[in-house]
């Protein structure tokens, strides 16, 4: 229950630090804590394996990648002027507004007691059975996906050379 | 109670894993010596002339950290000084959770409770060493990035270009043994290596894996940046690359975590292709030989016995890389890229489909988990 | 039914298909030599499979087929239809003269297409119609039928326009393809009405036997749509068999290689009705008005065409009219319920004809590609060997006994007179003696008398290489024994043919029992056998018919005499009508293509290109219109775009919590 | 399973309370007399010129990344299958095969265009 | 002892509403890349503790489906920034204007 409020409160407080942090080095560091923490709740909520896959995945390469733009690039931290102060309150307000109805729609609806779980719930058996039987489409396509991804990459990547 | 055990044992883990990477500290010097018929580090002299003989080895351990940490630690100008700190934390911090999961002993049996000897029993254990490892690069890049120096960012880049290369052939080879052993959890891999091929082998995974062990043991080493991976290091060149700029206890983290990964590339080869903490026909109750006569041994004995081969192998895998190590020059950067992604990579590929297809072939060969 | 399942059937239409793989390739390689191999050789093959399996089909006990289920080709519940080969007794008689006379024809192209650049083409199409019609005579179930059904018709429109290069080759192929399209779509229709009907007497199935099982419940239930499909099937059968009154592409196929004419017209593609109508003889004599239909287009084919021939001038035409109308007996035959006779004639005919067609084609390639008759004659010593095949195919055609021709044409014309059907038996009489006298003609005009070829060609007149002589031979033995397999009744060893046929069909004696008992107790005491003496008395008249004919034929032509001229010029207008082909074309001019051509016409420039043009660009307009207002909204800076995304989200958010709760 | 992530939990502290000390120990021990010579970043002597931070690096590296994390995502998904594999049998030999042959078109599309190649 | 489902729901929302604004706010293409992983990632919460909720495991697969995409997702779009500032030198969201290369 604590470790819940804690991680919400750390989650939220990092993700904000990700959007206001004039260094994107820090920003990326910042997210990298948020999914960690995000990855803790997997453990809470019994998706053990989503969280191990949170931390490879996201932390251990697709962030890395974001590092190794910033380092490529020597990207420079923005100058605060950069920002409009016009546009910051809209979106603010639009945030602020989106977020609000968000969790009141969501709040609204009924949660009740969660469902009873078979032991073998979020372990890697249970993921895989799923994954290789009901989604096998999906999980072909993906691959697809990702050699379009790495195809199209590596062309717009050697564009600059 | 089972709290106050937990931590007993995560500390455990946490000393041996400390005592390794020192020790080896220690074994670079006087082995790199003896494989260079030097005399090797002599100089340091606990109590000198109090004691009338050296304490040899008590020397290092004493010695080098008291020395690195004593030093003053510069940070660069220019350089960001959280990061800076942060870098080195991030490099050896995974490290040293990933010793958790490796279980260095079968149980401890104290009376009516039987403990597990292995700090953290998660059912994803190889998982969790994946992950970890993968979060090994952020030290380097940092490390590059934070000391706004050229040689420091040259070699971050590098070092990390270089793990990710390699983690990829080390995921696959992982994968492999768990397709030998159909589960993730480190504990139940070494458990299923305790019985035997044909009544006579242990049934360890080197027999079963050779070529993934082999692909393990590579891309470690070169996950570890140490020669003759250790272009991003390269004294020669760039002048210990990532960590140019860091001096006293920081720059003794980097060095640590070398140590400290190369001892966790020796622990997971022997947990995951030499039997673990298994010592050959030896069960919980004793010796059983395959000529059917047996030798009763106390559970604690066992325990015991079965630490030891653990540390024995350690040691052994540990003594093999700093003779590679000490052995074979460098390579060139565009051959580490080839060896990564043009060798191993196809290598680990075609071996995962031919274990697949023999596991289909014939069920048995495998132990089932 | 006996079946005996073997998977060699498959190699029957897959080897021609493989041959126009290969010669494609050759072609676009300009490997040529490789399609001269190919091409023939695969037919050969073909041949000694089906050899092979028709010897396996001759061990089988009476009534039994061979069967090789290929695999499931369309499953939508209720409809499946299997990609299934069968081979019966029919079957087996179709497969042996597609793929025997198939081959010989391929050879003769050998020699004729010598020269011709396309030759691989050639081979690629050729294979391509051959497997084609082996797919169609092989197939177990109606679609598949239609398989090879369109595929012969296809092939038909590249060969008819093989030399694509001149145009009236071009029309001709279109021409062909327009008239099948016709059939082809009643088929059609006839088929899916077919399927639809057996869904009210059982499961529907498409598949030969259920059909057959079927059928007699589908009578039972409403015998007017079997009729129906009858019709239907039958105005198919008439575009393929080139019957009236889809009969009018046929005489323009003559634009194709010669050796084309003679497998479209011999081999395979216009007997494709006939066999079809065989095949589906059960469901036929359930609906007598049908076979009455069938009978009497047939007989009147017959007649129409072989009036035409007689005053055709080109040796090709004069032919392709002889076909239409020898064609005319197989309906007649099948349709009087004789369906062994009918497949008789067909095979016969298959002989005489292709054996004819390849005559001309070797006279044409002696004349270089002169093909009118006045401007040959006594060509007999110039071509021996041509000459003397050409005579025995115009003896065989003509029906002078013993040759192949009388037995079937005469077996034909005894079942329609036994079944009843008088007027179509005379119209057939009448047909083959005027068959046997315009045969002569062409024949007394081309290969006797003295020349009336222009002397430079004369000059170097010869006669043609042995892979086109060979076949000529081949075709001229079959042409005088092939009739022997079926003698009449009584005769020797009797008719043996329709023995071997008969489990295939159904028994026509219900189809007499219920339609022409009482025409045929007016007319012949009700019996349907004939007495031997009556069959005495029908051969006795039907060879006096073909000889008058050819007596005629030789006092107007044989010798020279100015009465053919004078003649004209008493019967003029019957002349005229018959030299226009009774103006059938300029009639369909005018009654379908005409307003067809108009409506079009209309369609294009008024529905099109007022009102959908207009539409299309006024749509167009409003767009440009308003595409000035809206670019300014573009600003090109994603955030913008997000942000607008943003505020759709918030709103739709909005909309489920305080609206859609 | 929870008490063992509890565990997770503890080690973890350990180790960060270990290695923060080791990190921070010479700042403690270790005396400070900074001055600008011991400053200056490390150019083999030279005086640094220019700023360090938009020094930029061969989009090779950049290059491996992606490779990498394509690759690593299908590491990921490998792991799932390699525990189930003995349920699927053939048939999930068959879904990994087809997944890992796209994929390896991939990889053999970078190999041709030369990403893989370091001069 | 358990946490209710909504209150992972909301925190999930605030997540996401928090990576909208770096979206729309910040002018570094990289750092708005971060925040639509922050989006990604707010969104997996929800499908996460939904999963629980219901007790299947559909919403775990779908996570996984999800992080992929979201790899893919970086690797190209990294790739067009990398091309982008080797035209324009600039990471500079409002100077990225024009699709013309």
């Amino acid at each position: 229950m604590i470790v819940f409020y804690l991680l919400a409160i750390l989650s939220v407080l990092s993700a904000i630090v990700v959007v206001v942090h004039r260094s994107p080095i820090y920003c990326a560091l910042a997210l990298v804590n948020t999914l960690f923490l995000i990855a803790v709740m997997f453990v809470l909520l019994d998706a053990h394996m989503i969280a191990f896959l949170q931390v490879i995945v996201y932390a251990g390469a697709i962030m890395v990648l974001f590092l190794f733009v910033i380092m490529l690039l020597g990207s420079p931290d923005e100058p605060a002027s950069a920002e409009r102060p016009g546009l910051r309150t809209v979106v603010l307000a639009a945030a602020v507004v989106l977020a609000v109805e968000l969790g009141a729609v969501v709040a609204a609806k009924p949660g009740g007691e969660p469902m009873a779980e078979p032991p073998s719930y979020g372990s890697t058996q249970a993921l895989a059975e799923r994954l290789f039987t009901t989604h096998l489409l999906s999980f072909e396509l993906t691959s697809l996906l990702l050699l379009v991804a790495v195809v199209g990459a590596v062309v717009m990547a050697r564009r600059r050379a | 109670m089972d709290l106050l055990i937990a931590f007993a044992k995560c500390l455990v883990s946490l000393l041996i894993v400390l005592q390794v990477g020192v020790i080896l500290l220690w074994v670079e010097r006087k082995g790199s010596a003896l494989i260079q018929d030097r005399v090797g580090a002599n100089r340091a002299n606990i109590f000198g002339g109090i004691l009338p003989f050296n304490l040899g080895i008590v020397n290092t351990l004493m010695a080098d950290p008291v020395k690195l940490f004593h030093k003053e630690d510069i940070v660069p100008e220019g350089a960001d000084h959280f990061l800076h700190w942060l870098a080195p934390f991030l490099a050896l911090f995974p490290l040293f959770l990933t010793y958790a999961v490796i279980p260095f002993g079968d149980v401890l049996v104290i009376g009516d409770t039987t403990i597990n000897l292995q700090a953290v029993e998660l059912n994803v254990g190889i998982l969790f060493v994946l992950a970890m490892v993968s979060l090994g690069v952020y030290g380097v890049v940092l490390g590059g990035w934070a000391s706004n120096s050229r040689y420091a960012l040259l070699g971050g880049v590098r070092g990390s270009a270089q793990m990710i290369s390699y983690e990829i052939a080390m995921g696959l080879a992982l994968v492999a043994v768990v397709l030998t052993y159909g589960t993730l959890d480190l504990q139940a891999i070494v458990r299923a290596q305790g019985d035997l091929m044909w009544g006579v082998i242990p049934a360890w995974g080197v027999f079963y894996q050779p070529l993934a062990l082999v692909i393990l043991f590579i891309a470690g080493m070169a996950e570890s940046k140490r020669a003759p991976f250790d272009l991003p290091e390269a004294e020669s060149e760039l002048i210990a690359g990532f960590f140019t700029e860091y001096s006293g206890s920081k720059q003794s983290v980097f060095m640590m975590a070398d140590f400290v990964e190369v001892a966790i590339v020796a622990a997971l080869v022997t947990t995951l292709f030499f039997g673990g903490w298994q010592v050959p026909y030896l069960y919980r109750d004793g010796f059983h030989f395959p000529g059917g006569f047996s030798i009763a041994v106390p559970s604690l004995l066992v325990t015991v016995l079965q630490v030891l081969s653990f540390l024995v192998k350690l040691f052994l895998f540990c003594w093999f890389q700093i003779l590679v190590r000490w052995s074979l020059p460098r390579l060139r950067y565009d051959q580490l890229m080839d060896l990564g992604w043009k060798r191993l990579l196809p290598y680990a590929l075609a071996n995962l489909a031919v274990s697949a297809v023999l596991i289909l072939l014939l069920q048995g060969w495998t132990v089932r988990s | 039914m006996p079946e005996a399942t073997t998977s060699l059937l498959r190699w029957i239409p897959l080897l021609p298909f493989l041959g126009t793989a290969a010669c494609i390739f050759a072609a676009a390689t300009g490997k040529k030599a490789l399609a001269r191999a190919t091409g023939p050789g695969v037919i050969l093959l073909a041949f000694a499979v089906a050899l092979v399996s028709v010897g396996r089909f001759w061990s089988l006990p009476a009534g039994g087929s061979l069967v090789d289920h290929v695999y499931t080709w369309i499953r939508v519940p209720p409809l499946d239809v299997a990609m299934t080969f069968r081979l019966d007794a029919l079957t087996a008689v179709m497969v042996l003269v597609v793929t025997g006379v198939g081959f010989l024809i391929h050879l003769y192209s050998l020699g004729y297409m010598h020269d011709d650049p396309d030759v691989a083409r050639y081979f690629a199409y050729l294979n391509l119609f051959t497997g084609s019609m082996l797919v169609l005579v092989l197939a177990d179930a109606l679609p598949v039928l239609f398989i090879g059904w369109e595929g012969v018709g296809l092939c038909s429109y590249l060969l008819i326009g093989f030399w694509y290069a001149e145009l009236p080759n071009a029309i001709a192929g279109r021409k062909a393809f327009v008239a099948n399209r016709v059939g082809d779509a009643a088929f059609l229709i006839g088929m899916f009405l077919l399927f639809w009907s057996l869904g009210s007497v059982g499961t529907p199935s498409l598949s030969f036997p259920d059909i057959n099982r079927l059928a007699p419940a589908l009578a039972e239930h409403s015998p007017a749509i079997v009729t129906a499909v009858c019709l239907l099937l039958l105005v198919g059968a008439t575009g393929k068999s080139a019957q009236i009154p889809l009969y009018v592409w046929l005489p323009d196929a003559m634009a194709g290689p010669t050796p084309v004419s003679a497998l479209i017209h011999a081999a395979t593609m216009v007997t494709a009705g006939v066999y079809m109508i065989a095949r589906l003889s059960h469901l036929y004599v359930l609906s007598p008005v049908a076979l009455e239909v069938v009978a009497t287009i047939g007989a009147l084919t017959a007649l129409f065409a072989a009036t035409i021939a007689v005053v055709q001038t080109d040796l090709k035409k004069i032919l392709a009219y002889s076909t239409i109308s020898q064609i005319g007996y197989m309906i007649l035959g099948v349709g009087v319920g004789a369906f062994s006779a009918g497949v008789f004639h067909l095979m016969t005919h298959a002989f005489f004809k292709a054996l004819l067609f390849l005559g001309a084609g070797s006279v044409m390639h002696a004349l270089h590609g002169e093909l009118n008759v006045f401007k040959m004659g006594g060509l007999r010593k110039h071509l021996p060997i041509t000459s003397k095949t050409f005579l025995i195919a115009t003896l065989a055609i003509a029906g002078v006994p013993p040759l192949a021709a009388f037995f079937s044409k005469d077996m034909v014309l005894e079942a329609a007179f036994a079944g009843g059907y008088r007027v179509q038996w005379f119209l057939g009489l009448v047909a083959a003696g005027i068959t046997a006298f315009y045969m002569f003609r062409a024949y007394f005009l081309a290969f006797e008398g003295e020349s009336r070829m222009d002397p430079e060609k004369e000059a170097h007149v010869h006669e043609s290489p042995a892979t086109m002589t060979i076949p000529l031979l081949v075709l001229a033995v079959l042409s005088i024994v092939g009739g022997w397999v079926g003698l009449p009744h009584g005769f020797l060893w009797g008719d043996r043919f329709g023995d071997f046929l008969q489990p295939v069909f159904a028994t026509p004696a219900a189809a007499h029992a219920s339609a022409h008992a009482a025409e045929s107790a007016a007319h012949a005491g009700g019996h349907a056998e004939l007495a031997t003496g009556t069959l005495l008395f029908l051969m006795l008249l039907t060879t006096g018919v073909a000889l008058a004919g050819i007596f005629a034929a030789w006092r107007l032509y044989g010798r020279p005499s100015e009465q053919p001229s004078r003649l004209q010029e008493r019967f003029r207008p019957a002349y005229e009508m018959l030299a226009n082909k009774y103006w059938v074309d300029e009639l369909y001019d005018l009654v379908f293509i005409r307003p067809y051509v108009a409506t079009s016409r209309f369609f294009w420039k008024v529905v099109d290109a007022t009102v959908i043009d207009g539409v299309v660009n006024g749509v167009g307009r409003v767009f440009d219109g308003s595409a000035l207002l809206w670019r300014r909204v573009q600003s090109g800076n994603v955030q913008h775009y997000a942000l607008a995304m943003v505020l759709g989200a918030v709103v739709t958010a909005g909309y489920y919590y305080w609206v859609a709760r | 399973m929870e008490q063992s992530y509890a565990a997770v939990l503890i080690s973890a502290g350990l180790c960060a309370l270990v290695v923060a000390i080791m990190v921070g120990a010479s700042r403690l021990l270790g005396t400070r007399t900074p001055n600008r010579a011991k400053q200056s970043v490390f150019e083999a002597g030279n005086r640094s010129v220019g700023e360090v931070k938009t020094h930029r690096f061969p989009v090779k590296f950049y290059l491996t990344a992606i490779l990498f994390i394509v690759f690593d995502v299908e590491v990921v998904f490998m792991y799932p299958w390699a525990i189930v594999f003995r349920q699927l049998g053939w048939f999930g030999l068959a879904e990994m095969a087809a997944f890992v042959v796209v994929l390896g078109v991939g990889l053999a599309y970078v190999w041709k265009v030369g990403a893989l190649e370091w001069d | 002892m358990a946490v209710p489902v909504q209150h992972y729901l909301v925190l999930s929302a605030i997540l996401f509403a928090i990576g909208a604004v770096g979206v729309l706010v910040r002018r570094n293409v990289i750092v708005v890349f971060m925040a639509i992983e922050l989006m990604l990632n707010a969104v997996n919460l929800a499908f996460v503790a939904l999963a629980r909720q219901r007790a299947s495991m559909d919403g775990q697969v779908i996570v996984f489906f999800v992080m992929t995409v979201a790899a893919a997702e970086a690797a190209v779009g990294l790739a067009i920034i990398l091309a982008n500032f080797a035209q324009r030198r600039t990471l500079h969201a409002d100077e990225i204007s024009t699709l013309r290369g």
